[in-house]
């Protein structure tokens, strides 16, 4: 019983238990608990993330078809699986206070949703866990069809949804199999080792096709951009926690199993030499560019949804950019930014959805035209979304900041300016979105019904001091993830980043966030000297305020919240013309009507006719041979 | 560069850049003056403004987060300046480069959003939708100018730029080597400023000074002390990159002026160009500029 | 009229000047500050009646009032002075106190036009406010039936002399004797007359109550003043009780 | 060893006894049937451990093969047969009025599909498939409605003019080689069958017998017989009746015709059957139809599979066929009562929760989810067919893939809409408790596959490889050699 | 070509019986008509003559004649000639009916008299207070409201008489007349 089957045993365990404790309110607490064993024992594998072990690998091991299916544990693997298992513990904490109680008293079942939540997670360890393509395969299976329980859980509109991210997943999931076996014929077995020895042998088409299928499989799973239409829906129609955790890392495993066959395997370099024809990009540029374009279009897709869920949802999708994008350009700065984004998302995304979530609980609503005012009424969850809102964004304090500075700098030692313009267009269409996130829920005017709600229960506010806390520190103190990076660059391959608590030394400008933030804070306080050195100031109510001489009543609403940014709209709004959703939709149409065409063939033709011709066919087909 | 002697430089680099905005405020105004054929403010009035707003007996404020806005949006340029090297003090240079600085100059403006949010006020709601849409419009040709900078000189931190410049004098400057990116960096300069053709976000007749609407006393004084900093970034950071930087303070003081002079000059002779004309002409005429300059210097 | 020559010159002011000098640096930082608040002076941008024609013409090239280190302002939060120009008719009477409140002090108003100093020509017409002494504090008059730019900027200097000195402290008799205003007021505008601005609270906040503060008028406004205290942020329902 | 041909014969006898055994008392006429069936299973069950080691031939009457008829007994036709009669046994589609002719019809069945599946002789196929088809005849009509009639009739003149096909296919061989026995047609199949009559005649017979195995040009009957006929019928013909169609071919392709033409025939043939399949279904309205366009699909991926030549291609069809065998039945049974338009499916889930659990259960191991048998059998036949290195067996599978994406599509949308919160306007009724622990049975079969999936793929993988193999054939039966 | 136009005015409004009509210059018509007739004469303006323009209705209080004065002045563009028809309405009911379906701008006069002389027009899109929304007190422009006996009432004066005004009136400068003695 190595450690990684104990984890793997508990964490079914987390599976089976809420089956049996039911709609009962012990239910969520207790998961909770059954997390954190999981987190304890998977610290007991520590020594990954600090480079110090060899992969720990499962006693388990099948022999079916002659195919022989192992399971390990290596950095890459316990990285994920860290971000993966917090994120599991702290939805799931979230979960089990008062929101459980709203939840089933609005006629849902509690069971389910604990138990699709420990289904994920487990299914997302032994997706991580998987020793060779096979054992990969399966667990990628497992871990969509798992995210589709969670994404049914909603309303109507949610099991919509849920459907079109199955087909998207299962065609992906197709196109992976497809891959699988081709390897499969070329080195007859699924191993890594093979697939990398064969890798140098086989011609530029098939290591196309390979690239192909494997990108466009994991791509959509990531959202990438021609596949990432069902995202948004589907996460922002999740029960909130449930939409934390799928925003947090689901998306992710798609890029864990990218950087196991595209990195680890056929290696980026291997990319690079294949030539896209008639232009002057490599594969490694063509995804690049797919990444870079899924960076800016869902986040101006984002700029214009007036649902905070929706928002942040698109906001996912964009962020999934940088972490591709990160990885791609493979040398030490570059991937080191690209993974340390992956946990820098989980934490902001996670805190953010769950401030959503408790703004929900609390008005009822998330439309962001119906809220306002409410830091007056909600402090803590404001300071939690802050916190979010400056980690998504990127801006210094806040860790998001660290993995963008690090995508950056390699893009300017790597001289790809259009690459990183497109990252640039994607952070500042963040910091707008955000700000109008932030704005129309918490800042402005605070409308009537508003006026005597609640802060969030504390079950709720724990989960996200804690992540607002992670999200600060980390920034803080950088090499605390920098860490675990340099043993997954290690164990993936890739350059090690030579780093240090602050952040990263280059000679040629690094980045020590210690220094940056310090002095920041110090210059938060010289402003707040600067500040009080002037006289006291006096609260005053929200009416007493300018109006070009007219006085304001509480029933008037003058919160400006709707078409926030008119002037960016007025310029680029005719460019928003759905085109992928065209793209989707004549896709389904041609397949309408073929389908339509198949069923033509079964309606009461003349059976008989058919018989005749194809015999007279095969004949002539027959004699003619001889 | 031993600890005692850093702290004292990041004491001494904010107050050094407070005192130079002020002069740059000063001839803003001048020059604002003598274009309409006035006299124009006498010399120490910006401190006047400054000591007469923090004097003020009563102050309205609408929170806790409209003060600490205002807190961040001085503090976070007090922060940008140790970032900038000048003549003899070359503070947190190489700790972070020209990318966190351009970051660190990002979070003045979120913070004043995040105060004038608060203040519940329309007027304050559009202005700061309209700053930051500016925001948007001129930092790419401003992001595209750093890139092209620190992929020339091979190095982000600022004080590796400085030097590289001084090694060949005057030949060696950034504007002789790559002009294209210079001109794009000026005609992209007045919009970072937040000056005359690009200040829609503060319409006075339209939305009451925007984002300053609700800001009285020490508030509004905050915000005076920004647009010193603000100035004095501009000018500089510029003057870094194209202009040879800092070696002494008689060259470095009339080169920062001469850069924070000319937009300014020309600003004061423009109405107010509306939001979308901003980022038309932001992503026109400077990401043109500039990516015409990258491609020279990259080749 | 009578000959230019004797039009009477006020008198220089006694009780300033004869402040002995105690300890020279005891007020020097209050010396600075009433330096700095004559020297830069916002004007309110809000012409209420015929006089603010006047005001272009002194901003611009000919008279420049920035040399004087006044600014137009567009808010009353961030103005210094309120320009009453003109007659007062009652509806814009009840704007003027709002934006007269709203400005942070140390305020001044200084009232141009003699139709703010008597009720000017309008003294017979039902519609004007006669005297705007009453309603709020005026610190400069400057008399004329609109006075020329210089005569608006002779009064500007007399307001920058006052400050200086430190005499121009009429806004506390707004704090200190706000019943006789609201009394006024209500005479004026009804019993239910109110701003949003709580002056009570203001008052209490600065130390500047004194017993003419509140009176039977603030009695009436008390009665039915809709709730103005600030949203304070607080977490949780048991706060709620308590207040 | 000779009480197999029991099973052939004992439901035959009892079929034509049980009008006689009806006059005497109603309640034996009802369980005779059942009880005859489990009795034929329980020898049939006894012959599988003999089968495992070689294959076992009986001459009836102690005829040698030329002239007699002999009984080809291993485990692939075993296993058959048992399928045939359990399969009967499981869905006795007998209830109602019509009781006792649905019965015999039901016999019948079970006799002569346990026949067709033993015999050795292409005659005796041929006229035990007949008899299969008059069968199902009788028992797709017997629910009486019009529309029923119709598509029986329709049913009926495909299959008759597909049967005078295989005649004449047969007629070919005989003319060819002079003599019937498969055994001694295996022998000079290399010499005598190797040319285009050969050929042709193997075309004639894939036509023929391809009409009861839903072979693409010939299954337009499918969808309209399995809408109309009761869904236990259904099930017996979608599960049973047209795997041992699909078995008849197979022996076919390995004994007779071991020509790649006809691989590649049978191929294109399968492609299409998979690609109208899956299109056809991802518009279906009604339960049954989209059963039933299933069906053509998955046995489109038969074809496929068996396509392939050698063992590997005999091993991965019976994974895919064996699988299918399972399942469809199981669907069938729910369609009992889910019968008609999806629409009124909406929210059933909360009626019956158990049947909507099998239901996602079986589609998620139609599809091929991986832990489910599902996965392994698709997983096989991928992997042999892109291991013939050929372009055509390479469509094949990217047609396989599709499908399964197409399918997906449909069976999960008519899944999720199973929970929706409101219920449709007219829920259907409730299960009743026979088809649900039917239907259970075989989904807890499968459930169970899932931990027993390395023994049974190694039982599986014996059995193609003993029925792959020519010369075993031809020792068992060692029939004299022609004069 | 304007002078044949107004020659064909003329005889038009010549040949109407019981109105007086006076023209005072080639472009000003001055016609009295009674306080019934009014509305079809202006519909006869409007739709015959090309008055399109109804430029204002003014009121003049005749409190000796016990009676209102109604002018509506109404333009036309293509003659350029005003047209202004005069009628009297008794001062009591105060009451007259309303030309809205005629000429729309006539909503916004005829509330400005309602407020000011307290005249209500029938079928006028809209009676509330326009202008004096603090004022609730009688209609001001009547004759009968006295505004300085109102204002004295109402207001106090700054009774502001400092020494120097002293001293300068004593050297017979200063004000002429004291406020109260002036009469208009």
């Amino acid at each position: 019983m190595t450690p990684l089957d104990q984890l793997l045993l508990l964490s079914a365990l987390t599976v089976v238990v809420p089956l049996f404790t039911g709609n009962r309110r012990i239910t969520g607490p207790l998961a909770t608990l059954l997390y954190t064993g999981q987190g304890l024992l998977l610290l007991r594998m520590a020594g990954l993330g600090y480079g110090s072990e060899t992969p720990v690998s499962s006693a388990v091991s099948l022999q079916v078809l002659g195919l022989e299916l192992h399971w390990r544990f290596d950095a890459l693997s316990w990285f994920f699986a860290l971000i993966t298992i917090g994120a599991g513990l702290l939805s799931s904490w979230f979960a089990s206070g008062e929101w459980a109680q709203r939840y089933r008293d609005s006629g849902s079942s509690l069971r389910l949703f604990h138990a699709a939540l420990a289904l994920n997670v487990f299914t997302m360890l032994v997706l991580l866990a998987s020793g060779e393509l096979l054992s990969l395969f399966i667990g990628w299976e497992l871990v969509s069809w798992a995210s589709f329980l969670m994404m049914s859980l909603g309303s109507n509109t949610a099991l919509r949804y849920a459907m079109r991210y199955v087909t998207y997943a299962f065609a992906g999931a197709m196109a992976v199999l497809m891959g699988l076996v081709l390897v499969y014929t070329r080195t007859g077995s699924f191993e890594f080792q093979a697939f990398r020895d064969a890798v140098p042998s086989m011609d530029a088409d098939t290591v196309w096709l390979l690239f192909g299928l494997f990108a466009a499989g994991f791509g959509v799973k990531m959202a990438l951009l021609p596949f990432h239409l069902w995202q948004a829906k589907a996460y922002a129609e999740t029960p909130g926690p449930g939409a934390a955790f799928l925003g947090a890392i689901s998306s992710r495993m798609g890029l864990f199993a990218m950087i196991v066959v595209l990195v680890q395997i056929i290696g980026v370099a291997r990319l690079v030499e294949l030539p896209v024809p008639f232009t002057f990009l490599s594969g490694r540029d063509l995804l690049a560019w797919v990444a870079v374009f899924t960076i800016i279009f869902p986040t101006f897709t984002a700029l214009r949804q007036h649902d905070a869920r929706r928002l942040l949802a698109w906001h996912g999708i964009g962020q999934g950019g940088y972490m591709l994008l990160g990885i791609l350009i493979a040398d030490d700065l570059g991937s080191a930014g690209g993974l340390m984004h992956v946990f820098n998302h989980a934490t902001y995304q996670a805190v953010l959805f769950m401030s959503v979530t408790a703004v929900i609980h609390r008005t009822g609503t998330s439309d962001l035209n119906k809220l306002g005012g409410l830091v007056a009424r909600m402090p803590l969850s404001f300071l939690a979304m802050l916190i979010g809102i400056i980690g998504l964004a990127g801006l210094p304090p806040m860790n998001g900041f660290v993995s963008k500075w690090l995508v950056y700098r390699a893009l300017i030692l790597e001289g790809s300016p259009l690459l990183f313009l497109g990252a640039v267009i994607g952070t500042l269409g963040t910091i707008l979105s955000v700000y109008k996130l932030i704005h129309n829920t918490f800042l402005g005017q605070l409308r009537l019904e508003h006026v005597d709600i609640e802060e969030a229960p504390s079950s709720m506010l724990w989960p996200m001091m804690i992540l607002s806390t992670v999200v600060f520190v980390t920034g803080y103190f950088p090499g605390l993830v920098l860490d675990w990076i340099a043993s997954v660059q290690a164990a993936v391959g890739l350059p090690v980043l030579a780093h240090h608590l602050g952040g990263v030394h280059i000679d040629k400008g690094g980045l020590d966030m210690i220094w940056v933030v310090s002095v920041l804070l110090a210059g938060f306080g010289v402003g707040a000297l600067v500040f009080l050195s002037g006289n006291r100031s006096k609260r005053v109510h929200q009416l007493d305020n300018y109006a070009g001489g007219h006085f304001l009543t509480a029933d008037t609403r003058y919160q400006y919240s709707d078409n926030f940014y008119p002037g960016l709209m007025h310029l680029i709004g005719p460019w928003y013309r759905k085109s992928f959703r065209w793209l989707e939709g004549g896709f389904v149409s041609t397949v309408d009507t073929v389908s339509q065409l198949m069923q033509g063939l079964y309606r009461h033709t003349h059976p008989a006719f058919y018989l005749l011709a194809v015999v007279v066919f095969a004949l002539s087909w027959v004699m003619g041979g001889d | 560069m031993n600890l005692s002697e850093l702290l004292i430089e990041l004491l001494l680099m904010p107050l050094v850049a407070f005192v130079i905005g002020l002069g740059m405020v000063l001839m803003m105004r001048k020059i604002a003056a003598r274009l309409g054929r006035r006299i124009g403010p006498p010399l120490l009035q910006p401190i006047y403004d400054i000591i007469k707003l923090y004097g003020k007996r009563t102050q309205i404020s609408h929170g806790l987060i409209h003060e600490i806005g205002i807190i961040m949006a001085v503090g976070g340029y007090v922060a940008a300046e140790t970032l900038l090297p000048v003549p003899g003090m070359n503070g947190l240079a190489d700790k972070g480069g020209v990318i966190t600085l351009a970051y660190v100059m990002m979070i003045p403006s979120l913070g004043m959003a995040l105060g004038v949010g608060q203040c519940a006020n329309p007027n304050g709601s559009i202005g700061i939708s309209r700053a930051l849409t500016a925001m948007l419009a001129y930092d790419i040709p401003f992001i595209l100018v750093i890139f092209g900078a620190a992929y020339v000189y091979g190095t982000t931190n600022l004080a590796d730029i400085i030097a590289i410049q001084q090694q060949q004098g005057v030949s060696g400057w950034g504007l002789m080597q790559m002009p294209l990116l210079a001109l794009a960096g000026m005609l992209a300069l007045p919009a970072v400023m937040g000056k005359q053709p690009f200040e829609i976000y503060i319409a006075p007749a339209e939305i009451a000074t925007g984002p300053m609407v609700e800001m009285s006393g020490k508030f509004m004084g905050g915000l005076f002390v920004m647009q010193c900093f603000q100035l004095y970034t501009a000018g500089v950071l510029y003057t870094t990159l194209f202009l040879g930087g800092g070696a002494y303070w008689i060259t470095f003081l009339p080169k920062i002026y001469a850069v924070v002079a000319i937009p300014m000059a020309a600003a004061m002779l423009f109405p107010r160009y509306r939001t979308e004309d901003v980022i038309r002409l932001m992503w026109k005429w400077p990401v043109l500029v500039g990516l015409m300059g990258l491609a020279v210097a990259m080749k | 009229m009578s000959k230019l020559d004797n039009i009477p010159v006020r008198h220089q002011p006694t009780e300033a000047a004869g402040r002995k000098r105690t300890n020279p640096l005891a007020h020097v930082f209050d010396e600075l500050v009433k330096f700095c608040q004559s020297r830069s002076m916002f004007m309110l941008h809000y012409c209420t009646g015929c006089g603010a024609i006047e005001l272009p013409p002194a901003m611009t090239s000919r008279f420049d009032m920035e040399r004087l280190g006044i600014q137009p302002m567009v808010t009353p939060r961030q103005a210094d002075i309120l320009l009453i120009t003109g007659y007062v008719s009652i509806k814009t009477l009840k704007r003027i106190i709002l934006t007269y409140e709203q400005m942070q002090s140390p305020k001044y108003v200084i009232g141009i036009c003699s139709c703010t100093v008597n009720g000017g020509m309008y003294w017979q017409s039902y519609a004007t406010a006669k005297v705007l002494k009453d309603y709020l504090p005026v610190d400069v008059y400057i008399a004329g039936c609109m006075p020329r730019p210089e005569a608006v900027i002779s009064g500007m200097r007399e307001l920058m002399s006052d400050i200086k000195s430190g005499r121009a402290q009429n806004w506390k008799r707004y704090y200190e004797n706000y019943d006789h205003y609201l009394g006024n007021q209500q005479k004026l505008f009804g019993e239910d007359w109110q701003t949003p601005t709580d002056i009570i609270a203001e008052a209490r906040h600065y130390g500047l109550m004194t017993d003419r503060t509140l009176g039977e008028h603030t009695a009436l406004l008390e009665k039915h003043q809709r709730p103005l205290e600030a949203l304070e942020m607080r977490l949780s329902a048991r706060e709620k009780q308590k207040t | 060893m000779n009480e197999l041909v029991l099973m052939v014969a004992l439901p035959l006898l009892t079929a034509f006894l049980l009008p006689v055994i009806d006059r005497l008392s109603s309640l034996a006429a009802r369980w005779i049937g059942p009880l005859v069936l489990l009795l034929t299973a329980i020898i049939g069950l006894s012959a599988w451990s003999q089968t495992g080691s070689g294959a076992i031939t009986i001459e009836l009457g102690n005829f040698r093969p030329p002239l007699g008829i002999d009984l080809y007994v291993d485990q692939l036709a075993l296993l058959f047969a048992l399928a045939v009669t359990l399969g009967t046994l499981l869905l006795w589609p007998a209830e109602g009025e019509q009781r006792l002719r649905q019965s015999t019809l039901a016999l019948l069945l079970a006799g002569s599909g346990s026949g067709l599946a033993l015999s050795g002789d292409l005659f005796n196929i041929y006229v035990l498939y007949e008899l299969i088809a008059v069968v199902s005849y009788g028992l797709a009509a017997s629910r009486g409605t019009a529309a029923g009639q119709a598509a029986t009739l329709r049913y009926l003149i495909v299959s008759a003019f597909g049967a005078a096909l295989a005649l004449a296919g047969i007629a070919l061989v005989y003319q060819a080689t002079g003599t019937l026995n498969l055994a001694q047609l295996a022998q000079l199949a290399p010499t005598q069958l190797n040319n285009g009559q050969g050929l042709a005649a193997f075309v004639l017979m894939l036509v023929g017998f391809g009409v009861k195995a839903e072979l693409f040009p010939v299954n337009t009957w499918v969808p309209e017989v399995y809408a109309t006929a009761p869904a236990r019928v259904a099930g017996l013909l979608a599960g049973v009746v047209s795997k041992l169609a699909l078995l008849i071919i197979v022996r076919l392709l390995i004994l007779l015709f071991p020509q790649p033409e006809a691989l590649t025939v049978m191929l294109v043939l399968g492609i299409l059957g998979v690609l109208t399949g899956e299109l056809a279904a991802w518009r279906a309205r009604d339960f049954n139809r989209m059963l039933a366009f299933s069906s053509i699909g998955q046995l489109g991926i038969m074809f496929i599979a068996f396509s392939i030549p050698g063992k590997a291609g005999v091993f991965a069809g019976l994974a895919v066929a064996l699988h299918h065998l399972v399942v469809k039945p199981a669907l069938f049974l729910l369609a009992q009562r889910w019968g008609g338009s999806l629409e009124h499916l909406a929210g059933v889930a909360k009626g019956s929760p158990l049947a909507a659990a099998l239901f996602i259960l079986l589609a998620l191991s139609l599809i091929g989810v991986p832990p489910l048998p599902g996965f392994w059998a698709k997983l096989l036949v991928m992997i042999h067919l892109l291991e013939q290195q050929s372009s055509l067996y390479a469509l094949g599978a990217w047609i396989i893939m599709a499908g399964a994406a197409l399918e997906a599509n449909y069976l999960f949308r008519v899944a999720s809409s199973f929970y929706r919160r409101e219920a449709a306007a007219t829920p259907p009724a409730a299960h009743r408790t026979g088809d649900l622990a039917g239907a259970s049975l075989l989904g807890a079969a499968l459930a169970a596959a899932v931990f027993l999936i390395v023994p049974l793929a190694d039982r599986i993988e014996a059995m193609a490889g003993q029925a792959a193999d020519r010369d075993h054939y031809i020792q068992t039966v060692n029939p004299e050699p022609l004069p | 070509m304007s002078k044949d136009l107004n020659i064909w005015l003329d005889d038009l409004l010549g040949d109407i019986e019981n109105i007086q009509f006076k023209r005072k210059s080639s472009r000003r018509v001055r016609v009295d008509v009674g306080s019934e007739a009014l509305p079809a004469l202006l519909e006869l303006l409007q739709g015959r003559a090309s008055y399109v323009h109804l430029s204002a209705i003014s009121c003049v209080d005749w409190i000796e004649d016990e009676e209102f004065e109604l002018v509506y002045h109404v333009w036309s563009y293509e003659t350029r000639s005003l047209v202004s028809a005069h009628t009297r309405i008794p001062r009591e009911p105060g009451v007259y009916l309303s030309i809205y379906d005629l000429y729309q701008p006539a909503a916004f006069f005829e509330r400005d008299i309602h407020e000011m002389f307290g005249v209500f027009f029938e079928g006028s899109p809209d009676m509330e207070k326009f202008i004096l929304t603090e004022w609730d007190g009688p209609p001001p422009m009547r004759k009968e409201f006295d505004s300085e006996a109102f204002v004295n009432q109402h207001f106090e004066w700054e009774q502001y008489h400092p020494q120097w005004l002293k001293d300068l009136e004593e050297e017979g400068g200063g004000v002429t007349t004291r406020p109260e003695d002036i009469r208009l």
